[in-house]
């Protein structure tokens, strides 16, 4: 196969720091690959790994999680929760056999514009390593 | 049930809708019309019976058909707005579709009641099963000798059909009771509980017909103060409502005791479900 | 265990006033069962028992009870619950005490340690499971099966369940009365179990997982069986919004399974009951062992030991492991 | 007809050119899975967990299909015939019950469906498990109810006995490998059937139970055995009698299906209304439905009792809630 596969990957930004973080690398015209679904959520906290699950079911080759900096955080203390739950949840997709190239999570503050560009590009070229992710999706079997 | 596949649902349009009732639960009606003309010749329905209302990509539930085949060819349903499939019906206006499967169940039996008074006792939503009955017996107002109607709410703002009860009970041939449970500022007519209400105008139980539906704990009171009154348990009616899936006697969990209320339901008489211990848990 | 000693202990304390009833094990109807019974008096506590089959973990029950409306101008029940708690029961009652599910006070725990319990389906591969119950008990290092007045040794470790060799707490962390003496707890080996498959690569993990998930009947036995799974509105069961289809086929029971032992992390006390009452034999308990062991590892915490900790996941610390963030 | 074990492999693999389902083990038990060609399937095994059910009824069933946002719905095709190997005479006969219901009234086409196109080659039982109880319940090792040909191991060689038209022209597609039973294969088979019957050690008579059951309505006895019950859905997914589903719309993307799964009448959501209301509040109101739906409803509806004596539910209960025990119970307290 000549064509590149192009993973889909879906993206849960704070509103406070990694959103502002990657509207600054827009605005800045820093180029990042397209392949980022963004969705913005209050805080990292707030991402349930549910959602995580949910979005791979749903088709999705890769997830990234991002939140402010420790200590940044706008609500004081969310992103320290989201770092101890996604960080058991990033072993227990492992263990489960999910390509762990497929999960990320990152700390990118509204000033990093081009931080943003790196963990994209790396989220990318992971998920794009690890190839499509079809044995998790939701398949209507027994037709 | 014409479809040949009992679970295929006819497709529909609602042609009208509006607010029975607001609050955080409100009650929204919706007129509907089949899209299948052979279909729609092809339906009929009698008073009581249910159908199974969906949308598809979000589910089906089960709701009595609150019109009479009297008044024309078209379905209406009366929806509170409570779980998944009744909140998302709420969002539908006229011209959206659904898809509708039955009639399902038994029906009042409207021809052996024939020359006797009809008594109908309703709470809340509950009250959408007896509309049907108060139409068809006002279409065929010369066949039976008195139609009462006793019909409560929380607030007058959780009464259904209000506006209509309320001008058929100028035109003569309805004796229209409403009640609220407590007394609010405006409201002219009778306070209190369905119940009490039923023993404070205490109507005869001769050659009449008792029909009551509305929440169970409301159920259960009223057919006490019926038997107080002389009510034969064969001249209690009462339909059941109990979550269902299929609709036709399948799936397995509207059985109240070895009834199904889908197929052998949901109008039964009083001397049937006396013996049914379940039936009004 | 002197048997008589727990059953007049339970007696004297199901007659007292305060105590609702007591749960407790009795001899089972057939085979190589325990099950759980509810005593409510004096007469009832003659059938109690405590044998190697008693692997039930009775903390379950605090959390399962449905309570009916109390009717109009009758007082709620506020009567104790007594139950025999072995060292996974009672830390499963420490964590439920630790998430606020059950009050210490409305609790009489009774203490039994736990020499270990047999494993169902090993020991009826040794000796074939009957419809007679059978009777077991612990014996020198290991378990005798009586029958017919016919004591056979089984050797501890053929039959021995798995949560039992990696159990690091046979006591009682917590209880009112303890009965007999607390057993030393024994050498607790590495969990080949959860290694093993460590050791595969990943897409070979996803094939084992998938072969085990495929079998799922989403019969939620796991989940009832859990002490600790007690959400009165369980949001894998929510139509609204849908997390997870009610449809069973393998993307929706890998979905169930991993939302399952995730709520557990930090929380599981691994009694093993999710797996022991699965009745498609999923091994669950490695799903939570490896994130128990991941919690205690990387993180320093060990669930159900201590009454006053903080609840695992709904606290931090500012120095949590973050290698893993970009 | 007689089938020599020999031969077995190769009337096997005549079978598995059309679709063949027989048991497999795996992990220490059996269940049904597809043959391919080239493999020869164990009879050696005791029941399957999950029962045959689940090939004519499957837990997950599609009514339809549609895309979102149109209305045309797409029924399943006409599906494909299957032959189902080595079925226990407990499980066919749940077969056979249930169809009464799908029968009953409103045709049910996707189980009639199934089952039509399904061959049920049953097994008579030689090593009767620990919890087997078929002959209280009308049962026995060597029923042939619901089946379409009988095999009854006699040691070197399978008697197949026809139960249907379908299990004739089964046996006629392969009647190079068979040859004509002996004048001692009856008599054979009936000292095979009575060795398996002896060996059955559960039971109870049911009898004047269906009648009893209304009068045992409020006895502390459903309390009692539901005290310990998880309220998970093991007994009732396991029965091969229990046919109770819900019925789910699941939308991925655009396309999406109305679709029917087994539910369990032990799940408080199974009877819970919307308003909150649940009829059957706790354990006890549902530990008791389900023992009077099999013992009781069933039996005045369709004159038989809704449970063949298989045992699972008992074995694999969590906790030993014990059908046999409650049954004991009920007659004691009749």
């Amino acid at each position: 196969m000549s064509e590149q596969f192009e993973p889909n990957i879906v993206a849960f930004l704070c509103n406070w720091c990694s959103y502002a973080g990657a509207d600054l690398a827009g605005t800045s015209r820093v180029q990042y690959p397209a392949n980022i679904n963004v969705i913005r959520v209050m805080c990292s906290g707030r991402v349930n790994p549910l959602y995580v699950m949910n979005a791979l079911q749903q088709g999705a080759d890769g997830v990234l999680v991002s939140g402010c900096h420790p200590g940044d955080c706008h609500y004081m203390e969310g992103n320290f929760y989201a770092r101890r739950r996604l960080g058991l949840l990033k072993e227990l997709l492992e263990f489960a056999g999910v390509d762990p190239r497929r999960f990320h999570m990152s700390w990118v503050s509204a000033s990093e514009g081009h931080k943003w560009k790196e963990v994209v590009e790396k989220t990318v070229e992971d998920a794009r390593a690890a190839g499509p992710f079809d044995q998790f999706r939701r398949r209507q079997i027994d037709w | 049930m014409c479809n040949a596949n009992p679970y295929l649902p006819y497709t529909a349009t609602i042609e009208e809708t509006w607010f029975e009732t607001g609050g955080d639960r409100p009650i929204k009606t919706f007129r509907v019309t089949l899209d299948d003309p052979a279909a729609r010749e092809g339906w009929s329905h009698r008073p009581g019976q249910c159908a199974m209302v969906g949308l598809l990509g979000v589910g089906e539930s089960m709701f009595c058909i609150s019109c009479s085949p009297t008044e024309g060819n078209f379905l209406r349903f009366s929806v509170m707005r409570a779980g998944k499939v009744t909140g998302a019906l709420h969002q539908l206006e006229p011209g959206d579709k659904l898809t509708v499967r039955g009639p399902y169940g038994n029906s009042f039996p409207l021809g052996d009641w024939r020359g006797k008074k009809i008594l109908t006792v309703g709470g809340g939503i509950g009250q959408a099963p007896l509309r049907p009955v108060i139409e068809y017996v006002r279409a065929n107002r010369d066949d039976y000798a008195g139609l009462t109607m006793i019909y409560g709410a929380r607030t007058s703002n959780d009464l259904c059909f209000k506006g209509e009860f309320e001008a058929m009970s100028g035109c003569g041939d309805l004796s229209c009771h409403l009640t609220i449970d407590v007394a609010e500022e405006g409201w002219t007519r009778n306070v209190g509980f369905v119940p009490s209400m039923l023993m404070d105008l205490g109507p005869s139980p001769e050659n009449t017909i008792a029909v009551t539906c509305g929440p169970p704990i409301m159920i259960r009171f009223v057919l006490e103060n019926l038997k107080k009154l002389g009510f034969a348990d064969e001249q209690i009616y009462t339909t059941l409502e109990n979550r269902m899936k299929c609709g036709i006697g399948k799936c397995g969990r509207c059985n109240a005791g070895p009834l199904y209320v889908c197929k052998d339901g949901p109008v039964f008489s009083y001397a049937v479900l006396k013996n049914i211990p379940e039936a009004f848990a | 265990m002197d048997l008589e000693k727990l059953r007049k202990t339970a007696a004297e304390i199901v007659s007292r006033e305060d105590v609702k009833y007591l749960i407790g094990w009795r001899q089972g109807t057939f085979g190589y069962r325990a099950a759980p019974c509810f005593v409510e008096d004096a007469a009832g506590a003659a059938e109690l028992t405590f044998s190697p089959l008693c692997s039930a973990n009775l903390a379950t029950y605090l959390t399962l009870a449905e309570k009916l409306p109390v009717p109009r101008g009758k007082e709620p029940d506020s009567r104790k619950t007594a139950l025999l708690v072995k060292g996974c029961d009672s830390r499963a009652v420490v964590q439920l005490l630790v998430e606020k599910g059950v009050k210490r006070e409305e609790l009489v725990i009774i203490g039994c340690p736990c020499p270990g319990m047999v494993d169902r389906a090993l020991l009826a591969e040794v000796i074939p499971e009957e419809s007679a119950p059978a009777d077991l008990k612990w014996s020198g290092g290991g378990f005798v099966l009586v029958k017919n007045g016919l004591e056979t040794a089984l050797p501890r470790d053929r039959v021995l369940a798995e949560q039992c060799r990696l159990c690091r707490h046979p006591n009682p962390v917590v209880s009112d009365i303890l009965l007999g003496e607390p057993v030393q707890p024994w050498e607790v080996g590495p969990d080949g179990g959860v290694d093993e498959i460590e050791a595969k690569d990943v897409a070979d993990r996803w094939d084992y997982w998938e072969e085990q998930f495929s079998r799922c009947l989403r019969c939620y036995a796991c989940r009832n069986a859990c002490p600790l799974c007690y959400c009165k509105d369980c949001i894998l069961d929510r139509l609204n919004p849908t997390w997870i289809n009610r449809a069973v086929n393998f993307s929706e029971n890998t979905a169930y399974h991993l939302a399952r032992a995730f709520h557990l992390a930090g929380r599981c006390i691994e009694c093993g009951a999710c797996e022991r009452a699965c009745p498609a034999h999923i091994p669950l308990g490695k799903l939570n062992r490896k994130l128990a062991r991941e919690v205690r590892d990387q993180y320093g915490f060990e669930p159900g030991l201590d009454a006053n900790a903080e609840p695992f996941q709904a606290a931090f610390k500012p120095d949590d492991p973050e290698e893993f963030i970009l | 007809m007689l089938l020599k074990k020999e031969k077995w492999s190769a009337f096997t693999q005549a079978l598995a050119a059309g679709r063949l389902w027989a048991p497999v083990k795996q992990d220490g038990a059996a269940r049904f899975a597809p043959v391919a060609a080239g493999e020869t399937p164990d009879l050696d095994y005791d029941n399957t967990t999950v029962p045959a059910k689940t090939l004519v009824f499957p837990q997950t069933e599609t009514l339809y299909r549609y895309r979102l946002g149109q209305t045309a719905m797409e029924l399943p095709g006409p599906g494909e015939e299957a032959v189902l190997l080595g079925v226990r005479p407990c499980d066919a006969r749940a077969m056979e019950m249930v169809e009464k219901l799908f029968r009953w009234d409103v045709d049910d086409p996707y189980y009639l469906k199934r089952r039509a196109l399904t061959t049920v080659v049953g097994l008579a039982c030689k090593e009767p498990g620990a919890n087997c109880f078929c002959p209280s319940v009308g049962g026995g090792p060597a029923g042939a109810e619901g089946m379409d040909l009988l095999m009854v191991d006699l040691g070197d060689a399978y008697l197949l006995e026809t139960v249907s038209g379908k299990g004739e022209a089964l046996l006629e597609g392969v009647k190079d490998l068979l040859e004509a039973a002996g004048p001692d294969a009856a008599a054979h088979k009936e000292q095979v059937v009575r060795e398996a019957a002896g060996k059955i050690r559960r039971g109870v008579d049911p009898a004047g139970v269906p009648e009893g059951m209304p009068g045992l309505w409020e006895h502390p006895l459903w309390g009692q055995n539901a005290a310990a019950c998880l309220g998970c859905g093991t007994c009732t997914y396991l029965c091969p009698t229990c046919h109770c589903f819900d019925i789910q719309d699941e939308v991925e993307g655009f396309d999406a299906r109305r679709c029917r799964m087994w539910d369990s009448c032990m799940f408080a959501e199974y009877t819970l209304h919307t308003s909150g209301h649940n009829p059957r509040p706790t354990r006890r109101e549902r530990t008791r439905n389900r023992i009077n739906h099999k013992y009781n409803y069933f039996v005045q509806k369709f004159g038989v009792i809704a449970c063949v004596g298989c045992g699972r539910c008992v074995n694999l209960c969590p906790v030993n809630i014990d059908i046999i025990e409650i049954l004991r119970q009920a007659k004691e307290a009749l």
